[in-house]
């Protein structure tokens, strides 16, 4: 398994992709415990092939016919022995036994995990085909309430393991079902309508995280990428800081000109964009489009290029997305990918 | 063994050419034709089926390939996202449902009153009403393809994946009819294997022949037993989550309407409550064949007929209680995660079981190599290899990572081409000499067997890697630089060894047809009562109904000196 | 057809009439369905059709199911008789009669493996129980490290809790200390006998448990990390053989039976006295 | 085949070879499966109890059926007595039984027919208003449509035996019916139970 192992010396230093998303190399502690357990099962499935497939392949090397006159001799017809029978049972219940032991004890440490009160907390809201994200706040009363949104990346901070922090995620879903999934951080848990799940992250290297969403979920299931940044505690914050602050005006003529474009066009009426008109729930919030690194949930790096392609016709980069196309003008287009450069 | 001679049926390709066999002549192509529409008989139906589950198994493979082909690059376009989504529904729901169960109950048809020594089946109408059933709900799902907007974009395909979790199937995701041609027509098909199983039920208590006890059923037989018990408990699950879907849909029911208080997951259990069991319905009948096969070539009887039974029961029984498993992620009570982690590793020890009792079968035997024992041989080797992906999956922790992504891919085809498929191959090369008299051309069998075991390894063995390292199922796409690259290029490469494989297996059965050489009553000098009869059998099976005082009839019959009944 | 095999002559012999109802039946309902994805016309033919199909169907069952009778081929046609083949079977020598038994013959009666394996367990916790009591000071020590194996709320506890009672420690580690004795007991009779050694308490009472404890050391870091960190190995290597040499002496001490696989099923069934060639080994 | 004769006689020559009779284990075979079918709505019925989001709720309209419950398992007794009497071989008495019980199992269907009318014209409740709705009318109307099929089987056997077609060999087919007869009640009870006596607190 080593050969599939990212470079491991980048870990920890300055924030870097982790674009090979190896269940074996976890960097976090809930994804160690499930590879703890999975190096248990994996090591006595190993035995137990090595073992059977060495008495298949004794058997059939030691017991093949020696051809016609070998033939004429049946050998001796054995109905079976219930001892050996009863110890290839015994065996395999034994090793059940030890696998049913550590099985039961992983399911419960990481599922029944009690969250301390420092943790982040961070409800994800599955759409077609991408991910809205709230940061949530204390609502004074025990509960819980939406601090700001943000979508597609998901920013948690390192959890160090003298001092964990860890993130708590609450998913939902506002359409079918997905799955959120990223491979070093956790296991999957799925991302049900009417239903709520939980699941938690506690990683203790810095970086961007790959992911994808794990159930089909229709046409572009395959582009409802994940991207989660893991940052120091100070940038974290600086980042929570950002993002609560209301947008910059636009600067000069062509932005504000896009602006009357968006403005004018329904596009206020799926997308949100703080301290605005704009509060459609429908699209993911652009109030800080620009502090992502990707557009429509991974599809494209972020940039001028690839969302003036978007802006145009967004099924050209990701068919069959729900977004329509707003027959736009060149002139249009380019004035309102300049606004949008603007939310930063 | 005629005239007591010893041959054995290795040598083939000396090929002997006789003038067509009785009764081939008789009509044109109409009273041939008629006869195939209004036949009752077992035999012929069971052929029928067989041979339109190859023709679903070439389609759904046929898609197959092209979803191999898609994903063979990073960031491919060769086939638009929906038609790709098309494509792997399809080929999933064909080959449960139009290639598995077809061929099974093909099988099961063709075998089981032989080998009990019955004329037909119970229920000889009810049975030519199943195959017609299944045959005509399979073109239905077919139809898909022309229906609405035509072959462009793919027609009405179902578009929803084989397990058609709710609400991806609601009205409001799933515009048009797609999601109905999948409902309608596995609501049919099922209505068929129902009537099939209940019929195969029927046939093996009421119309055993004299002396043929449980305990001296063949264990063919005893396997098919426990699979219609499975059908005829599982099956209906699936045909009440059809119902709630279609009156979900038609008339705006609410079973599966998440936004008016119904369930997304209350789907996946009713789904798996039949699936999971769908899953040991498919991979029982494969150990059927090993049981009959194994033993004839190894020169011995089944190793511990007893505890093969038992196992076999303890399967169903456990398979019944282990749906949940598929649904670790969807965030059930760590109890209920406990329950079903335990119940699923419980079924590891039954199986255990009977992979060791045909080694213990094999050893100290005389194997004799022909194709159907090498088919056995890479069964046994693969579906170890199967079961023990199972095993690793059944950890509710591990299988939060592994679940729905590509390892369960691979686990899933090593189950059913690595166990199914080659005991499918393995049980056409043991009875084709008994159905159409001519044996098979060996040669021909292991320029498939390689090319199909090197394709099969080579395509479903890197997907267990690819989904270590986090590549999902179902994504007609995947962005460059992670990791997957190789494993999906090797994977596609070897589907072109899988397909020259195939069309050789197909070539074997047509050529064999015509050039074969002759079979006899008895070629592979085997012990149970459809070696009795003439190749192929008449109408009627046997003459006279036969009687039997042991597992191994024929045996007895060969050794007056030595027969099984005195030890039994 | 067994519902009336008096039918058959001895030139024939009585198979169902082929019958166009059911393939029309199949395709009425077939239409039916069809006709919920396309025009209700198609529906209502399919009914029509469904319902004359079953009709007719309903026809040639009642009162009597259509029969033909069907010639049956002259003789030269039939199947050659099965007869004698040129072969002998190898015979293994291990009584006259022997060749074809159910090996062995004779074992270990089950049931001494499994009160072995009981009162081994039963030691093995004793000893384990008293080490807790005066080394540790804690006789439920030892049975929470056990079930920390499984239970998430010991695994994750501190020492000082772990010396205290819980409820689901004790049921926990009891479920699993009676199975694994039990099972490791029935091992005993039937594998004991086969080891390739005069001195089978060697085998079962030391090595087999040496053996074991090595497995458990090498893999206790993941099956049971509470255990690990607290981990002593006298006492453990103490109580592991203590079970084995429990274990063994019960079942060593314990007369083989006949399993009887030998027998002819007529001595099996008592309607023989005995097999002839039955031999106690 | 005729060397099978040939062996020598064992302990299968003392008792005679009688396998059941196909009639009845495909009718007990039917039975299960048709019970793994209707377990699954009821398990969907239960699991919705209490779960729907608008009214119309169960405690706002169900009201126990008792008379068309006496009617459904009564006639579970007259089919019984039909039996006796054909077994007799009291021709007249079997018909009469046998035209009870179809009378009794039509006089259930109406009250369903009348039920459903009142909930869907007067109390509003439809298949798609909420998930009780949705539960109660496909889990009631299954069993409805069981007791259509039944009345047609016990129909086809009335008007059989009035034609003089039902012979001795019949038999068995007038006992198989009537095991699917007892089906259907057998599921009613269950149904009565969950629907009426347990959901309608909801």
């Amino acid at each position: 398994m080593t050969l599939l192992l990212p470079a491991l010396t980048a870990r920890a230093a300055e924030p870097t992709v982790y674009p090979i998303s190896n269940m074996f190399d976890p960097l976090s502690k809930p994804a160690l415990m499930i590879h703890e357990s999975s190096i248990v099962v994996s090591l006595i499935c190993l035995v137990i092939f090595l073992l059977v497939t060495g008495m298949i392949a004794y058997v059939v090397v030691k017991f093949p016919s020696k051809g016609a006159s070998d033939d004429r001799q049946e050998p001796p017809q054995i109905y079976g022995s219930s001892q050996i029978e009863l110890a290839w049972t015994v065996i395999p219940i034994l090793i059940t036994v030890v696998l049913i032991l550590v099985t039961t004890r992983t399911i419960g440490e990481i599922q029944d995990k009690k969250m301390p009160e420092n943790a982040v907390r961070v409800t994800i809201i599955g759409h077609q085909w991408w991910w809205e994200i709230h940061y949530m706040k204390p609502d004074g009363k025990g509960g819980w309430i939406t601090d700001f949104v943000t979508a597609n990346e998901l920013h948690i901070p390192l959890s160090p393991k003298d001092k964990p922090r860890p993130t708590a995620l609450t998913l939902e879903s506002a359409d079918v079902i997905h799955s959120y999934w990223v491979p070093q951080l956790n296991g999957k848990t799925d991302v049900i309508p009417n239903h709520q799940n939980h699941m938690w992250f506690e990683p203790w290297a810095t970086g961007t995280f790959l992911g994808n969403c794990a159930e089909y979920c229709g046409t572009q299931h395959a582009n409802m990428l994940i991207r989660v940044m893991v940052q120091k505690p100070d940038e974290f914050e600086k980042w929570l800081a950002d993002q609560r602050a209301a947008p910059r005006t636009p600067l000069d003529a062509i932005a504000l000109q896009g602006r009357q474009v968006f403005f004018g066009n329904s596009c206020v009426s799926c997308h949100k964009i703080a301290g605005t008109v704009a509060v459609g729930l429908f699209g993911p919030d652009l109030t800080h489009l620009m502090a992502r690194t990707a557009i429509g949930s991974g599809v494209a790096p972020i940039g001028q290029a690839s969302l003036r392609d978007w802006v145009r016709n967004p099924a050209h980069l990701k068919p069959g997305v729900l977004m329509p196309d707003m027959q736009l003008s060149e002139a249009q287009v380019d004035q309102v990918v300049a606004y949008l450069m603007t939310l930063k | 063994m005629a005239n007591g001679t010893t041959t054995t049926a290795t040598d083939d390709d000396d090929f002997v050419i006789t003038p067509t066999r009785p009764g081939e002549e008789k009509g044109a192509w109409s009273a041939w034709i008629q006869d195939l529409l209004f036949t009752v008989d077992h035999k012929k139906l069971g052929l029928m089926y067989i041979g339109s589950g190859l023709l679903f198994f070439v389609v759904a493979g046929l898609m197959a390939t092209l979803i191999r082909a898609q994903l063979a690059f990073p960031n491919s376009h060769l086939i638009a996202p929906d038609v790709y989504n098309r494509f792997f529904t399809m080929h999933g729901t064909a080959m449960v449902f139009m290639v598995g169960m077809p061929i099974i109950f093909g099988m099961a048809n063709y075998l089981v009153p032989i080998m009990i020594g019955a004329r037909d089946m119970a229920f000889p109408r009810l049975n030519a009403f199943g195959f017609w059933m299944f045959f005509f709900s399979g073109w239905f799902l077919y139809f898909s393809y022309f229906a609405g907007p035509g072959l462009y974009n793919a027609g009405s395909a179902p578009d929803i994946g084989w397990f058609a979790y709710s609400p991806l199937t609601a009205k409001a995701f799933s515009r048009g009819h797609s999601s109905d041609y999948w409902t309608l027509s596995l609501l049919s098909s099922g209505i068929g294997s129902m009537a099939t199983a209940l019929n195969i039920i029927v046939t093996t208590i009421s119309l055993r022949c004299k002396g043929m006890t449980l305990g001296r059923m063949p264990l063919f037989v005893w396997t098919f037993l426990v699979v219609a018990f499975l059908v005829i408990l599982a099956l209906p699950p699936l045909s009440a989550c059809q119902i709630m879907l279609i009156l979900d849909r038609y008339l705006g029911a609410k079973f599966f309407d998440t936004q008016s208080g119904g369930s997304a997951v209350l789907w996946q259990h009713f789904f798996w409550i039949f699936g999971h069991p769908e899953v040991y319905i498919l991979i029982l009948p494969g150990f059927a064949a090993m049981n009959e096969i194994v033993p004839v070539f190894s020169r011995k009887p089944i190793f511990g007929y007893p505890i093969m039974v038992g196992a076999n029961v303890m399967i169903a029984f456990i398979s019944l209680g282990v749906w949940a498993h598929h649904m670790f992620t969807v965030g059930m009570t760590s109890l209920g995660n406990s329950f079903f982690a335990i119940s699923t590793m419980l079924v590891a020890i039954p199986t255990g079981i009977k992979i060791f009792n045909w080694i213990g079968t094999m050893y100290g035997g005389k194997i004799r190599f022909e194709m159907p024992m090498i088919f056995c041989i890479a069964f046994l080797f693969q579906f170890l290899i199967a079961g023990l992906t199972g095993v690793m999956l059944s950890v509710a922790p591990f299988d939060w990572q592994l679940s729905d992504s590509y390892f369960v891919v691979a686990h899933f085809h090593y189950v059913l081409i690595g166990g199914l498929l080659y005991t499918i191959f393995a049980s056409i090369y043991y009875w084709y000499p008994k159905a159409f008299g001519r044996m098979m051309s060996h040669k021909i069998g292991l320029w498939h067997f390689w090319l199909f075991t090197i394709g099969f390894h080579l395509t479903f063995g890197p997907q267990h890697i690819a989904g270590f390292l986090g590549m999902p199922r179902r994504i007609y796409t995947y962005e460059a630089g992670r990791g997957w690259e190789i494993w999906n290029l090797m994977s596609s490469i070897g589907v072109i060894f899988q397909l020259a494989g195939v069309l050789l297996f197909v070539w074997n059965l047509i050529y064999s047809y015509r050039k074969g050489k002759i079979a006899g009553d008895d070629p592979w000098d085997a012990w149970t009562l459809e070696w009795a009869t003439t190749s192929p059998p008449p109408d009627y099976n046997f003459e006279k109904i036969p009687e039997v005082r042991s597992r191994r009839p024929l045996w007895d019959l060969k050794h007056p000196d030595d027969p099984d009944w005195k030890y039994e | 057809m067994q519902s009336d095999p008096h039918h058959d002559s001895a030139n024939s012999v009585e198979l169902p009439t082929p019958t166009a109802w059911p393939i029309i039946t199949a395709f009425g309902l077939t239409l039916l369905f069809l006709g919920l994805v396309t025009t209700l016309f198609v529906s209502l033919a399919g009914f029509l059709l469904g319902l004359i199909g079953a009709i007719g169907w309903f026809g040639d069952v009642f009162p009597h199911p259509k029969h033909e009778p069907f010639p049956i081929r002259p003789h030269d046609e039939w199947p050659k008789d099965v007869c004698r083949v040129g072969r002998t079977v190898t015979h293994l020598h291990v009584g006259e009669h022997g060749h074809r038994e159910q090996f062995p013959a004779a074992v270990h009666p089950y049931t001494a493996g499994f009160i072995g394996g009981l009162a081994g367990g039963a030691v093995m916790a004793v000893i384990a129980c008293a080490w807790g009591y005066l080394v540790d000071q804690s006789l439920w020590y030892p049975v929470n490290l056990l079930a920390a194996a499984g239970l998430p709320e010991l695994s994750t506890a501190s020492t000082e809790v772990l010396k205290q009672f819980s409820l689901a420690g004790l049921v926990v580690a009891l479920i699993t200390h009676v199975t694994t004795s039990v099972l490791v007991g029935l091992l005993y009779t039937v594998l004991l006998p086969m080891l390739p050694a005069k001195r089978e308490w060697i085998w079962g009472g030391i090595l087999i448990p040496l053996m074991w404890t090595g497995l458990i050391w090498a893999s206790l870091r993941f099956i049971n990390p509470t255990l690990n960190a607290r981990f002593e190995w006298l006492p453990f290597v103490i109580s592991q053989i203590a079970f084995g040499m429990v274990c063994g002496f019960y079942v060593f001490r314990s007369t083989k039976v006949s399993t009887q696989q030998g027998w002819t099923v007529a001595a099996r069934l008592g309607v023989e006295a005995q097999h002839p060639g039955e031999k106690k080994p | 085949m005729d060397t099978f004769i040939n062996q020598p006689v064992s302990i299968d020559e003392i008792t005679p070879w009688r396998p059941p009779s196909i009639r009845k284990v495909g009718m007990l075979t039917l039975i299960t499966t048709e019970s793994a079918l209707f377990a699954i709505f009821v398990v969907a019925y239960i699991f919705y109890i209490g779960k729907s989001l608008n009214g119309p709720y169960p405690h706002e309209l169900l009201e126990i059926p008792w008379s068309a419950s006496f009617a459904l398992f009564g006639s579970s007794a007259t089919i019984t007595f039909a039996e006796f009497a054909l077994k007799k071989g009291n021709r007249p008495l079997f018909h009469l039984w046998w035209f009870i019980t179809i009378a009794m199992g039509i006089y259930f269907l109406g009250f369903t027919a009348y039920e459903w009318h009142e909930f869907i014209f007067e109390k509003h409740l439809t298949i798609s208003t909420n998930v009780f709705g949705t539960t109660f009318y496909s889990l009631v109307g299954l069993h409805a449509s069981h007791v259509v099929v039944g009345l047609l089987l016990l129909g086809t056997i009335l008007i059989s035996s009035l034609r003089n077609k039902l012979d001795h060999e019949h038999h068995e087919h007038v006992e198989i019916i009537s095991w699917y007869w007892h089906f259907v009640d057998a599921v009613w009870a269950v149904v009565l139970t969950v629907v009426y006596f347990i959901s309608a607190h909801y």
